[in-house]
């Protein structure tokens, strides 16, 4: 246990240490990105970007911004030696077929049986908009959220049940979250490990059961 | 497929283009974005189109100029909503144009599918979600999955990197995207070059798009440096 | 009107005639790939094989066979410039999908419908095997047929119906044969011309309808 | 995927194989057929095998050995039958081997399906055919379809060009054929290579199938040159 919440960057050294040397992996927008930073090449992971990319480097600083050099989020970025361009169709059904060891996702909310919420707030006047979001919580074997444990408003964003619109049924195995990494299996979740919290207080703010994980928390 | 055109400029590579017709639109970003034909599509006037493109417009110009012109009926695309799709938001909100939203995995598969002849496909992407509604689900092998139906278009708008005399094409970079796909399912595939080379300047062994699903190709030599501004922020999918 | 029924050779001729300029063509295996002598370089015609290749040229002779550059007979062939190679799943979308103009095929019967069957005897020891037949016959836009009008025990195969196990329905819109060239539009057969034998001749050994295409036999 | 592996020699690279596996194997005719992994597919003894290749073996070598062998129970081929295909015709008309003939497109699609996650797919081919027999016919769009089901495997053997040490393949000519569709549909993708090169001496353009599907290479630097031998006067597809 550490001694107060994690920062991002935090979590995200947390989510990299446990991605496996060697993997496949797809680190969606936004937040999760920033696990690039903490993946030495030494451990030879391999980043993918759906819009048709493998061997994704870092984000591209002065000269080296091509506009055809983009990630998912429409950052431009490098290309590492041994990467490999392809097109939409065989980007996504290298994603569907099950060839990603491990997405990151950010998410509104993730239920206990590992349903993910992350692409619509369900607000009545929103503007639908999905992009690959489902294509990765359905497609990779692994499905890593990273996200902070309450909202704004102090609310659980880990839930019983997920009162947001759905993006993949029963697709998340791990939550990492300022307070704590939850694992998740057949609708038990078990706290691997908590950050400036108590188990027992965690058990108090979340509706969720949790069980501590083997050697952990 | 007839043997190659070459044409002139944009708008003589856009002949012919009628009311109501569907329209592939490459890119994914500012990547691969055809932005000289677009514009040249929206100086045919036509009217009353479905484009499919993976967003909806951004800023001011190319397929939002499109939409602001009020040339688009419809839009099939995964990721409408973005910091700066204003004019599609505004017509959305005003009821004025009709939103198809497909994710993105299925959306290229479909148009795959509809280049390949095939009448539908089983996907599990999106299998108990809102984007569900409507579509058969069939359990196969023990797993849920929809159907989704394939899609063909009257034109497709795609940017290469380089065409050969009969059609064969390579891109550049993550600017590949949509646009060998998008050749495949229109009856007529358009598409803007940096660079015409001699047939047999490309090595066949990396020919991306070969020229079976080219009809008209036209050298747009270096893009307006404004439409390759990129954004350094991101800015969603 | 010729003086004779035409050689195999004369037959691949008259369908390379007919095949317009700039067309995409697969010309199957076997005799249909004769058509190929008989495509001037000018007329700007593409060949496909299935087996993943466009831009195929000339059979291969001497120096030229080349183990790993073969046509869908397994026949070594070579390469002409614009040439491009994809793989089989890439090369059937290509077929199935409708963008071949043109596939010329032999047959052991054509009804006058336009079914075509050309894969199996229909004994019941044989072996059944199909190979991209039925492909071909379904994809490609026109499906031309060249064979002999009668067999072996002089019974005609360009019949009402069928008798062989089929390989495509209503697909084949010409049929090239040794004693005239038929065309077949929605279950009519007009004789276009004929070859060493007059068209009454015809009527009374076939068992098809026929009528004179304008301006032919 | 885990990382590449590469393997010492073919009966290494073959670690593992387990009786009953499913094995795709590549190759059209001679062009592109993975021959010392076929023989050291043979050496492991594995019995009760499903192999899914275009034919089902020709004279007494690669495929047709195995089959001598009596390891393989079921083949799944779009065109068993040819001139020196006694090995097979000999075992199928004793009934000793399970025959499931494919129309080539039809079977080249299965096996995209397979290593795209898709639970089957809507084709024209084989409609009212011998070979729709027991399938589900769907008018979709006005036009009859087939359902499809993927062809996934436990292993495929795949013989390419070169290979970079992340497991980028490029191919030779017609030699590509089925091998990047099989290296998608198999849990461990086993390729034999002519040449192993450095990461980043293979243009990131020009891959033809990217590391990530697969496993094992193992260097074969020249072919056997009766391995080699090509038909002259063609034998069907």
């Amino acid at each position: 246990m550490s001694g107060g919440p994690l920062t991002r960057e935090q979590m995200a050294r947390l989510v990299a240490e446990d991605i496996p040397a060697g993997s496949y992996v797809n680190l969606g927008i936004g937040q999760p990105t920033l696990v690039s930073d903490y993946l030495p090449a030494e451990r030879g992971i391999v980043l993918h970007t759906e819009n048709g990319m493998l061997g994704m480097g870092p984000v591209a600083v002065g000269d080296e911004v091509d506009p055809d050099l983009i990630n998912a989020g429409k950052v431009p970025v490098t290309e590492l030696p041994g990467a490999a361009y392809f097109h939409h169709a065989d980007s996504f059904a290298m994603m569907r077929g099950g060839h990603l060891d491990v997405c990151v996702l950010g998410a509104f909310q993730v239920a206990a049986n590992g349903d993910l919420a992350n692409w619509h707030t369900g607000a009545p006047d929103a503007i639908p908009a999905v992009g690959g979001a489902m294509d990765l919580a359905t497609g990779a074997r692994d499905v890593y959220v990273m996200m902070t444990l309450f909202g704004k408003d102090g609310r659980p964003k880990l839930v019983p049940r997920c009162t947001y619109p759905l993006t993949g049924l029963a697709c998340v195995s791990r939550v990492y979250t300022d307070h704590g990494v939850f694992l998740l299996t057949g609708g038990e979740v078990a706290v691997q490990r908590t950050f400036g919290i108590t188990l027992a207080e965690l058990g108090r703010r979340l509706d969720v059961p949790l069980t501590a994980a083997p050697g952990g928390a | 497929m007839s043997r190659l055109t070459i044409a002139p400029g944009p708008d003589e590579a856009l002949a012919g283009v009628q009311d109501g017709a569907t329209v592939l639109i490459g890119g994914f970003g500012t990547a691969g974005q055809p932005m000289e034909l677009i514009d040249a599509l929206r100086r045919t006037g036509a009217q009353h189109l479905t484009v499919v493109n993976n967003n909806a417009g951004n800023g001011d110009r190319g397929l939002a100029a499109l939409l602001a012109g009020g040339q688009v009926r419809k839009i099939i695309c995964s990721f409408p909503r973005q910091s700066d799709s204003y004019v599609f938001d505004e017509l959305y909100r005003a009821g004025r144009i009709e939103l198809e939203v497909v994710p993105q995995g299925n959306l290229a598969e479909r148009i795959r599918a509809g280049g390949a002849g095939l009448g539908g496909f089983y996907t599990p992407t999106g299998v108990g979600t809102l984007l569900a509604e409507g579509k058969e689900v069939r359990r196969l092998g023990g797993r849920d999955y929809l159907l989704e139906l394939p899609i063909t278009a009257d034109l497709a708008l795609v940017k290469a990197l380089r065409s050969d005399r009969m059609g064969n094409l390579v891109y550049r970079r993550t600017a590949r995207n949509f646009g060998p796909i998008m050749c495949t399912a229109a009856a007529t595939a358009v598409v803007q070059i940096s660079e015409l080379v001699d047939t047999g300047a490309i090595d066949p062994e990396a020919v991306v798009t070969p020229g079976i699903y080219v009809d008209r190709v036209v050298v747009v030599p270096d893009a307006d440096p404004a439409s390759t501004e990129v954004t350094r922020m991101g800015q969603g999918q």
